[in-house]
C-alpha cells in the first residue's frame, strides 16, 4: 500500500495527514508551534506516520500548505491554505459552497463551485483582530484552556460587547469588564461574538451560500459553531476533522499527483521564501 | 432638576428635547405610510451641504443622512468596503443594503471627498430603483460664473425630481420654502447666540438634538420646536460654572457620537462648533424675491459658512476658525477629525499648526461614529479641562 | 522557468520604450533644476484635470508632485520622506502622496531626481478631492497661488454625455469661464500675453499624441499582449503626462506604437507563454510594482490592461475626444468637460467601464487592487467587484497594498493571495500548470 | 501629614506615599490583574505595610490612571497625563518632553515649567509598539518581563522586527528564530522597531528638549538605550526605581497641595468616593442614554451611558 502527506504548518499549530490509496485518512498529527517551522513540520510529519503505523518511504509525496508551507523541505510540493482547505472541506461535504476557516492567525472565506473549485476567496491578513489569537487572549485573561472557553461562553445569557478590535488589546477589555463584575461566561460571549460576526463579515465578502463547512482550529469551539450559525442563518458542517482540513486538501493534492485524476492546481518546485 | 429654575420651562425643553432626541438619533426614514402631512416621499441627502428647499418644494421630506452611530452592526458594508473607508460611509452603505433606507425617492451625494462620491455608485449597484446622484458642488466658487453653474446644477436636480415625481416644482412654491427655511435660519442663529453668551444655558449636546432633529421632520414643525426650545432656554436660570470655553471643529461631515459631546460638555462649555454646518450652510436669509434658483445659486456663493470640503480662497480655514475663537471669546480649541477622514484629517493638521504659532491652547482627538468605549476619550477631555484650569486660575 | 525574462531584450536597433522612457524623464528632472534660476514660471499640477494645454501655451515648466512623489517610491526612498511628514504631524491614514510629497517640502525640495523648483502657481481639480486638501497645503505654506479648476464629472449610472447636448454644453461653459479665469492668472503671473495660436499647435501635438496612445492601447487587445499594462504601460502614461503636448512626447508615442506593431506583427508577446490575461483595477504600488508584476507572470498571467491607464491620462482615451484647433479654447473646454465624464468620475461608477474593458481585452479575470491611501479608487472598489464577480461572473482578485509605503506591502500574504487565485483560476478550466520557480524578492 | 496617591494602570498597581515635606516614605507596585477595587485595596495596604502606617495616618488620598474611579477610598482622582506632568516637573524641572510606555499604552506629553499639560498624545487602538508588544515577544522567548532588559542588552546586531501587528510580529519572531536569528538580537530588535514608535509619537506633540521616560519601562534597561539611541538624546528617569511611580507620585503631589490649600482654609478633608457613593450625578440628563423608541417616558439620569462621570476638574486642579 502506497500513502501520501499533506502538512499545514500553522502560525499557532502544525498539522499533518496521511491518506491512502483510497484517500483514506489512517493517520493525524497536531503540534503546537516551535521555534522551527522547518522541525515542526517534520516532527508533525513523523507524528502523524506513527499514528498511522506507516513506515516513512512508503509515502509517495508530501505536500506542503499553511503559512508555512515553504517550510516543509521535505515536500514535493507547496498548495496554498485556501485550495487546500476548499478541497478538504468539498471532500468532507460534498455539498459545501461556502468554506469559512479561522485559524490562530488569519481568517478565511471561500466560495467554491458545484465542482468544488475555488470560485472567490478573501482573508484577513493585515491585522490579527478576530482570529484564532482573539481566543488565545481570552484563555490568557481567564487563565483557563481553549478547550473550554466555547462551553462556558454558552452558558451565557447577557453578552458584552467588546469594543476593542485589537487583539491584544482585548486582554484588558476582558479584564476591564471581569472587573465590573461582569461574569466570565457574558464577557466571553462577548469575544467570541466579536470573532464572529468579524469573520461572518468577511464571509458575506465573498457571498455566502449553502452548504457552510467550518475548518481550522476555531471550528473545535461550539459556541463559535453556534454564533456563526445564528449570524448566517444556517446550519454549517463541522467534521472532526475540521482542524485537519487544510493538511487533508494538501495530502488530497498529492493523491492527486501520485493516483492520478491531476486535473489540479499547480505543482510547485520546493521554494525557500 | 434645579431650585431657582421655574419648573415649566425645564419640563417644557425636556419635551422639545425628548421629541428631538427620538427624531434626531433614529436612523431610519418615515415610510410612505408616516409622512408628514403634505410630502409625497422622502429624498435622502449626504452631508454637507444640500439645497433642501428644492426638495422641500417638491412635497419630498428631506432627510439627511448621517450614518448609523454606535447602536447599528454591520452586516453588509464591511463586504462593501475597503477598511480605509470612514464610518459615516460604511454605516450610510450599510443602511442602503439592510433595507432602512429602502423606499426614499432619490439619495443625493457632494463631491465633498472622494469616499462620499464612490457613495452614488454603490448606490447605483445596490438601489437603482432610487435617484442616486452626486449634485456637483463646485470647488472653485471663485470664478465668476459659478453662481451661473450652480444654478443651472440645481435647475436639473429640480428637472430629476420633477420627472420622478412626475409633477413640475413652481418658483412659488420654491419661494414659499425658502421663506420657511429662512425662519429656520434665523432661529438657529439665535441657538448658537446663546451658546457664545450664555453657554450655562444650553449644553453642546441639548444644541446638537435641536438642530439634528431637522433631519426627520419638515421644516415648518422644527421651526415650532426650535421656538418653544429657545424660550425655555431664555429662562432657564442654570448657573454659570467655571468651565474653559471651547469651539469644537471636525463635526462637518461625520457625526461625533453623543457620548463624545457629553463628555465633553461634562468639562467644558463648547461655545462654538461646525457640527452640521451643512444644515447652517447658508449664513444669511435667501431672497424670497425674483428667481428662487437664481437665490439659492446665490446664496451657495455670497452668503455661506466655511468647511474643509469646501475651498474659497476668500475664507482661508484658518481664519474662520480663528474667527469662531474670536467671536466666541473661546480659551481653547477641540480639533477633532473622524477616523479615515481625508479632509478632516489634513484640516485638523493644519489647524493645529496654526493654533501653535498663535499660542492658543488645542485638544486634538479622533473619533469615529461608531465608537462604544469613551474612557480614553474622557481621559483625554478631563486632561485638557484640567491644564486650561491650570492655566486660568 | 518557462516564461521569458521579464525585460526582453529589445530586438537589436529597435526602439527600447524603457530606456527611452527614463533617459526622458531624467532629462525632464534635469531641466526641472534649474527652473528657478532661469526664472522660468513653474506650474504644480495633478494628472487629472490639469489644463497643461494652456499651461504649455504660456511656457509654464510642470512639476508633477504626483510623479515626484511615486518617484521616492520607485527610488526606495518613499519611507523616508514618508516618516517625515508622519513625524511633523500627518496623519497615518492620508494619501501617502500626499505625506510624501509633504516630506519633500521638509527636506527643501531635495529630490532623489533632483532639486524640484519652487512653482508659481498650482492648478488643482475637483477630480480627487484630496487633489485641493493637498493644493490647499502649498496655498497655506507656501503661499502658491492655487486655481482650483472644478470639472463636473458623471452625475449618475448610465449618465451619457454626448458632445453638444445640453448638459454638455452647460458644464462646457463652466469650464470654459474657468479656463478664461485661468489664462487671466497666467497672464498676470507670467507678466504675458495669452497667444491663441500657441494653444493650437500645443493641441495639435497632444491630438497626435492621442491619436498613438489609442492604437497603441488597442495593440493589447491581440493575443498574446504585446506590452503589460501595469509595468510598461507605467512608462507610457508617464510620458502621456510629463510630455503631453510636445514634440518629444509625439516622437515617442510614434515610435512605440510601430515597435509594438512589429512585436504583433512577429506575433511576440509580453511573457513567452502568455497563459491568463488580466485586467488591473486600481492604482499601483509603485514600491513593488515590478515584484508585483513578477508574482503574475510567473504564472503566465499578463495585465492586458488597466483603468489606471484611463484615469491617470486625464480620460484622454476616447477616439473622439480630438481637439478642433480652429477654436482651441472652446474645443479645449468642450473636450476637457467630457473626458471628465468619460475617464476621470467614471471611477465612481466604475463598474460600467469594467464590464466594457473585460470585453475589449477579453480578459480571464480582474485584479483589485486596494489602495488604503487612494480613496478615490479604492472606495466603491469592494462593491464593484462584488458587481463584476457575481453578475459578470469574471474572476477577482482583491489584494491590498499601498502606492508608495512600503510599510504596507507584505510579500508572503499577497503571493499567497497571487498563488491562490491562479490555483483558482487554473481550476476554473485555464492552461496545465505550471511550475513556479523560487522568486525571491 | 501623610498622603498617598494610587495609580491603577492596565497592567500595574501603584502607590506611593509622601509626608508633607513631599518626601516619599513608602511605596508598593502589583499586578493590576482581574478586580480593579480589588487592587486598589491591596496596592494600598502593600503600601501602608511597607510604610509602617495605618489608614488612620493617611489624610488624603489622590487616585489616577486607567482605574482611577474604582479606588473607593480616593478623595479625588486625576487623570493619569496630569499626574505624570506634574510629577515630572517636580523630579526635574527642566522636563519639556515626557514619554510614557505603559503596558497599554502610550503617552508622549509637553509639559511646561509649571507641570501644566500643554499637548500630549497617546498611541492608536493598536497594540503594535506597546509594552504588551514587548511582553508577547518576550512570553513568546520565555523571558520574563523582569529579565526582557539584561537579556536585549546582549544584543550585538539587532535584528529589525517589521510586523505592523503585535500578533503577527511573534510569527516574525519565530521566523528569526528558525533563521538562527539569536534570541537576545530579537529582543533588541522589538526593542527598536517599539523605540521608533514611540518616538514618532513624541515627535508629533514637538519634541522639546528636556525629556523624561516614566512608566514600567523605566526598569528596562535596553528599552531605554533603543530610546536614547533613536532620539539621540538623554531621557531623565526618576532615581531608585520610582519610574514606574511616576503617576503615583504626581497624584500624590496634587492631592498634598489640594488637603494643604483645604486646611490653609480651614475647610475640612470632604469624605472618600465610597462615602460620597458614586460620583456625582451629571447636571443634565444623558441623552445618548434615554433609548430613542422609548423617547416619551421620563428617563433616568444616569443611565447605561460608557462615559465616566468626572468629578469636577476644579478639585484636582485646585
Ligand atoms: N481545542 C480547541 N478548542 C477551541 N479552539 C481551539 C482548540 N485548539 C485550537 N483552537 C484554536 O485554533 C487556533 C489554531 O487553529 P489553526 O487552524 O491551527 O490555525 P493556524 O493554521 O493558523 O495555526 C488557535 O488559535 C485556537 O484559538
Ligand atoms: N521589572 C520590569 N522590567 C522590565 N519591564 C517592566 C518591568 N515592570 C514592568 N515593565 C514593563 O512596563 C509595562 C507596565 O508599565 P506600567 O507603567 O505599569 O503600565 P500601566 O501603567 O499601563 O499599568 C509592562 O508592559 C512591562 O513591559
Ligand atoms: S490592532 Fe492589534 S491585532 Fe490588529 S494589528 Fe494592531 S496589534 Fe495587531
Ligand atoms: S467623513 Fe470625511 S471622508 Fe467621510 S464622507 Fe465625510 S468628508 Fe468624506
Ligand atoms: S488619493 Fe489617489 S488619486 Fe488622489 S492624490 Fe492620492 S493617490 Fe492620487
Amino acid at each position: 500500500m502506497k500513502y501520501v502527506a499533506g502538512v499545514d504548518v500553522g502560525s499557532t499549530q502544525t498539522k499533518a495527514v496521511i491518506v491512502d490509496e483510497n484517500k483514506v485518512i489512517v493517520g493525524r498529527a497536531l503540534l503546537d508551534m516551535e521555534t522551527s517551522m522547518v522541525t515542526v513540520a517534520q516532527d508533525a510529519f513523523r507524528a502523524a506516520l506513527d499514528n498511522a503505523g506507516v513506515a516513512e518511504d512508503a509515502v509517495v509525496w508530501v505536500a506542503g500548505t499553511g503559512y508555512g508551507r515553504y517550510k516543509v523541505t521535505f515536500g514535493r510540493e507547496q498548495v496554498t491554505e485556501i485550495s487546500c482547505h476548499a478541497r478538504g472541506a468539498v471532500t468532507l461535504f460534498p455539498m459545501t459552497r461556502t468554506v469559512i476557516d479561522i485559524g490562530g492567525q488569519d481568517t478565511k472565506a471561500i466560495r467554491v463551485s458545484a465542482e468544488g473549485k475555488v470560485e472567490d476567496f478573501t482573508m484577513n491578513d493585515k491585522c490579527a483582530a478576530g482570529t484564532g489569537r482573539f481566543l488565545g487572549a481570552a484563555s490568557y485573561a481567564l487563565e483557563m484552556p481553549l478547550s473550554e472557553l466555547g462551553p462556558l461562553a454558552m452558558k451565557s445569557t447577557n453578552p458584552v460587547r467588546i469594543t476593542t478590535t485589537c487583539t491584544v488589546f482585548a486582554e484588558s477589555e476582558i479584564i476591564s469588564h471581569l472587573a465590573k463584575g461582569i461574569p466570565a461566561e457574558d464577557v466571553l460571549m462577548g469575544v467570541h461574538q466579536a470573532i464572529a460576526s468579524r469573520c461572518v463579515s468577511l464571509a458575506r465578502r465573498v457571498g455566502i451560500e449553502p452548504e457552510v463547512t467550518f475548518t481550522g482550529g476555531v471550528s473545535r469551539n461550539v459556541a463559535m459553531v453556534k454564533l456563526i450559525e445564528d449570524l448566517i442563518g444556517m446550519r454549517i458542517n463541522v467534521s472532526q476533522d475540521a482542524h485537519f482540513c487544510g493538511a487533508l486538501g494538501a495530502a488530497l493534492f498529492s493523491h492527486d499527483r501520485m493516483f492520478g485524476g491531476a486535473t489540479q492546481p499547480a505543482a510547485a518546485l520546493t521554494e525557500e521564501a | 432638576m434645579n431650585a431657582q429654575v421655574p419648573y415649566d420651562h425645564e419640563i417644557e425643553l425636556t419635551n422639545v428635547l425628548e421629541r428631538c432626541n427620538a427624531a434626531a438619533r433614529d436612523a431610519a426614514i418615515p415610510g410612505k405610510d408616516a409622512l408628514p402631512e403634505g410630502f409625497s416621499g422622502t429624498l435622502g441627502h449626504f452631508p454637507v451641504y444640500f439645497p433642501e428647499e428644492i426638495a422641500h418644494a417638491g412635497g419630498l421630506l428631506p432627510v439627511n443622512i448621517l450614518g448609523g452611530g454606535n447602536k447599528l452592526e454591520l452586516k453588509h458594508a464591511d463586504a462593501r468596503m475597503g477598511s480605509f473607508v470612514c464610518s459615516i460611509c460604511r454605516s450610510t452603505t450599510e443602511l442602503g443594503l439592510n433595507g432602512t433606507l429602502q423606499g426614499m425617492t432619490g439619495f443625493i451625494t457632494h463631491p465633498i471627498c472622494d469616499a462620499a462620491k464612490h457613495l452614488a455608485g454603490i448606490w447605483a449597484r445596490n438601489l437603482p430603483d432610487q435617484l442616486a446622484q452626486i449634485l456637483y458642488l463646485p470647488q472653485n466658487v471663485n470664478t465668476p460664473g459659478a453662481a451661473r453653474y450652480i444654478a443651472a446644477e440645481y435647475q436639473r436636480l429640480r428637472a430629476d425630481l420633477e420627472k420622478k415625481i412626475g409633477h413640475a416644482i413652481d418658483d412659488e412654491a420654491l419661494r414659499n420654502s425658502i421663506r420657511i427655511y429662512n425662519v429656520n435660519r434665523r432661529l438657529l442663529r439665535e441657538l448658537y447666540r446663546i451658546r457664545r453668551d450664555e453657554p450655562w444655558k444650553v449644553s453642546c449636546t441639548e444644541s446638537y438634538l435641536l438642530l439634528r432633529s431637522r433631519t426627520r421632520m419638515p421644516c415648518e414643525e422644527h421651526n415650532a420646536l426650535l421656538a418653544r426650545a429657545l424660550d425655555a432656554i431664555r429662562h432657564r436660570g442654570l448657573p454659570a460654572q467655571d468651565k474653559p470655553r471651547v469651539v469644537f471643529v471636525g463635526g462637518f461631515c461625520e457625526q461625533p457620537p453623543l457620548e463624545m459631546l457629553e463628555a465633553i460638555d461634562e468639562t467644558c462649555y463648547v461655545v462654538d462648533d461646525d457640527i452640521l454646518i451643512g444644515l447652517r450652510w447658508i449664513t444669511e436669509d435667501v431672497p424670497d424675491a425674483g428667481d428662487p434658483i437664481w437665490a439659492l445659486a446665490e446664496s451657495y456663493v455670497d452668503r455661506s459658512d466655511a468647511s474643509p470640503v469646501q475651498h474659497d480662497s476668500r475664507k482661508m480655514k484658518e481664519d474662520y476658525l480663528m474667527d469662531m475663537l474670536k467671536k466666541s471669546k473661546a480659551d481653547a480649541a477641540i480639533l477633532t477629525a473622524a477616523k479615515f477622514c481625508e479632509p478632516g484629517l489634513d484640516e485638523q493638521l493644519a489647524w493645529s499648526k496654526h493654533l501653535d504659532g498663535e499660542n492658543i491652547p488645542y485638544l486634538v482627538l479622533e473619533f469615529e461614529e461608531k465608537m462604544t468605549s469613551f474612557e480614553q476619550m474622557s481621559m483625554q477631555v478631563e486632561t485638557f479641562a484640567e491644564s486650561l484650569l491650570f492655566a486660568l486660575s | 522557468m518557462s516564461t521569458a525574462p521579464l525585460q526582453a531584450a529589445p530586438v537589436a536597433d529597435e526602439f527600447d520604450s524603457r530606456a527611452e522612457g527614463s533617459r526622458l524623464m531624467k532629462e525632464w528632472y534635469a531641466q526641472l533644476e534649474t527652473a528657478n534660476e532661469r526664472k522660468a514660471a513653474v506650474a504644480n499640477v495633478f494628472v487629472m484635470g490639469n489644463a497643461v494645454e494652456i499651461l504649455r501655451a504660456f511656457d509654464f515648466e510642470l512639476v508633477f508632485p504626483e510623479i515626484n512623489s511615486l518617484q521616492t517610491g520607485v527610488r526606495k526612498v518613499s519611507e523616508e520622506y514618508i516618516r517625515l511628514s508622519e513625524d511633523y504631524g500627518m496623519s497615518p491614514d492620508v494619501c501617502s502622496y500626499v505625506k510624501a510629497d509633504v516630506g519633500l517640502i521638509l527636506k527643501e525640495n531635495a529630490h532623489p531626481a533632483g532639486r524640484i523648483p519652487k512653482a508659481s502657481l498650482a492648478v488643482a481639480s475637483n477630480m480627487c478631492g484630496t487633489f485641493i486638501k493637498w493644493a490647499e497645503i502649498w496655498e497655506r505654506w507656501l503661499k502658491t497661488p492655487t486655481f482650483v479648476l472644478d470639472l463636473p464629472g458623471q452625475r449618475a449610472a448610465g449618465w451619457q454625455v454626448r458632445p453638444g447636448d445640453a448638459q454638455h454644453s452647460a458644464d462646457t461653459r463652466w469650464v470654459e469661464a474657468q479656463f478664461k479665469d485661468l489664462i487671466e492668472k497666467c497672464e498676470k503671473i507670467t507678466g504675458r500675453r495669452f497667444d491663441m495660436d500657441r494653444l493650437a499647435e500645443v493641441e495639435e501635438r497632444v491630438n497626435k499624441m492621442v491619436d498613438h496612445w489609442n492604437n497603441v492601447m488597442a495593440l493589447n487587445r491581440e493575443v498574446p499582449a504585446p506590452f503589460n499594462a501595469m509595468l510598461d504601460g507605467l512608462t507610457y502614461i508617464g510620458i502621456m503626462n510629463v510630455y503631453r503636448g510636445t514634440e518629444e512626447g509625439v516622437e515617442f508615442m510614434r515610435r512605440l506604437e510601430s515597435q509594438l506593431k512589429a512585436k504583433v506583427g512577429r506575433g511576440e508577446g509580453r511573457v513567452a507563454e502568455e497563459r491568463f490575461r488580466l485586467l488591473f483595477s486600481g492604482t499601483p504600488c509603485y514600491v513593488s510594482m515590478r515584484r508585483l508584476v513578477e508574482l503574475f507572470e510567473t504564472w503566465g498571467g499578463v495585465f492586458a490592461y488597466s483603468d489606471y491607464l484611463t484615469f491617470a491620462a486625464g480620460g484622454m482615451d476616447a477616439a473622439d475626444l480630438r481637439y478642433d484647433t480652429s477654436r482651441p479654447l472652446e474645443s479645449l473646454a468642450e473636450v476637457t468637460a467630457i473626458a471628465a465624464h468619460r475617464g476621470l468620475s467614471n471611477q465612481f461608477f466604475a463598474h460600467e467601464r469594467l464590464a466594457q474593458q473585460i470585453r475589449d481585452y477579453a480578459v480571464d479575470g480582474v485584479v483589485f487592487h486596494g489602495i488604503k491611501s487612494c480613496r478615490f479608487v479604492s472606495s466603491g472598489m469592494a462593491d464593484t467587484r462584488e458587481f463584476i464577480n457575481r453578475r459578470l461572473d469574471v474572476p477577482t482578485l482583491y489584494i491590498e497594498s499601498d502606492l508608495i509605503d512600503p510599510r504596507y506591502w507584505s510579500d508572503a500574504q499577497i503571493k499567497n493571495r497571487v498563488d491562490a487565485f491562479f490555483e483558482a483560476l487554473h481550476q476554473r478550466g485555464g492552461a496545465a500548470p505550471l511550475a513556479r520557480k523560487a522568486i525571491t524578492a | 501629614m501623610y498622603v498617598a496617591g494610587i495609580d491603577i494602570g492596565s497592567t500595574y498597581s501603584k502607590a506611593i506615599l509622601i509626608d508633607d515635606k513631599r518626601n516619599v516614605v513608602g511605596k508598593a507596585v502589583r499586578r493590576t490583574g482581574f478586580k480593579l477595587n480589588q487592587a486598589s485595596e491591596g496596592v494600598f495596604d502593600e503600601l501602608l505595610k511597607n510604610a509602617g502606617v495605618t489608614r488612620e495616618d493617611v489624610t488624603y488620598v489622590a487616585a489616577t490612571g486607567y482605574g482611577r474611579h474604582t479606588v473607593a477610598f480616593r478623595h479625588t482622582q486625576v487623570t493619569e497625563l496630569t499626574a505624570h506632568a506634574h510629577a515630572a516637573v517636580h523630579l526635574f524641572p527642566d522636563t519639556r518632553t515626557l514619554l510614557d510606555i505603559g503596558g497599554q499604552d502610550i503617552k508622549a506629553i509637553r509639559v511646561d515649567g509649571d507641570g501644566r499639560v500643554r499637548a500630549f498624545r497617546l498611541n492608536d487602538k493598536c497594540a503594535a509598539g506597546t509594552g504588551a508588544f514587548l511582553e508577547k515577544t518576550a512570553r513568546y522567548l520565555g523571558l520574563t518581563t523582569a529579565d526582557i532588559g539584561p537579556y536585549a542588552l546582549r544584543a550585538t546586531d539587532p535584528k529589525e522586527v517589521s510586523s505592523v501587528c503585535a500578533v503577527f510580529a511573534e510569527s516574525e519572531v519565530i521566523n528569526h528564530l528558525a533563521n538562527g536569528v539569536p534570541a537576545e538580537d530579537i529582543m533588541m530588535g522589538a526593542m527598536v522597531a517599539l523605540g521608533g514608535r514611540a518616538v514618532q509619537l513624541m515627535r508629533r506633540v514637538g519634541l522639546e528638549a528636556g525629556y523624561m521616560l516614566t512608566g514600567g519601562m523605566t526598569h528596562n534597561a535596553a528599552m531605554v538605550k533603543a530610546l536614547e539611541d533613536n532620539l539621540k538624546g538623554k531621557f531623565n528617569i526618576a532615581p531608585n526605581g520610582l519610574g514606574q511611580l511616576n503617576g503615583a507620585m504626581g497624584a500624590a503631589l496634587l492631592g498634598l497641595r489640594r488637603a494643604e490649600k483645604l486646611l490653609a482654609e480651614g475647610k475640612p478633608i470632604p469624605p472618600t468616593a465610597a462615602i460620597l457613593g458614586p460620583t456625582e450625578a451629571p447636571a443634565r440628563r444623558r441623552w445618548s442614554a434615554v433609548a430613542v423608541k422609548r423617547a416619551d417616558e421620563p428617563a433616568k439620569s444616569g443611565g447605561e451611558c460608557p462615559v465616566v462621570v468626572a468629578a469636577h476638574p476644579a478639585d484636582a486642579a485646585a
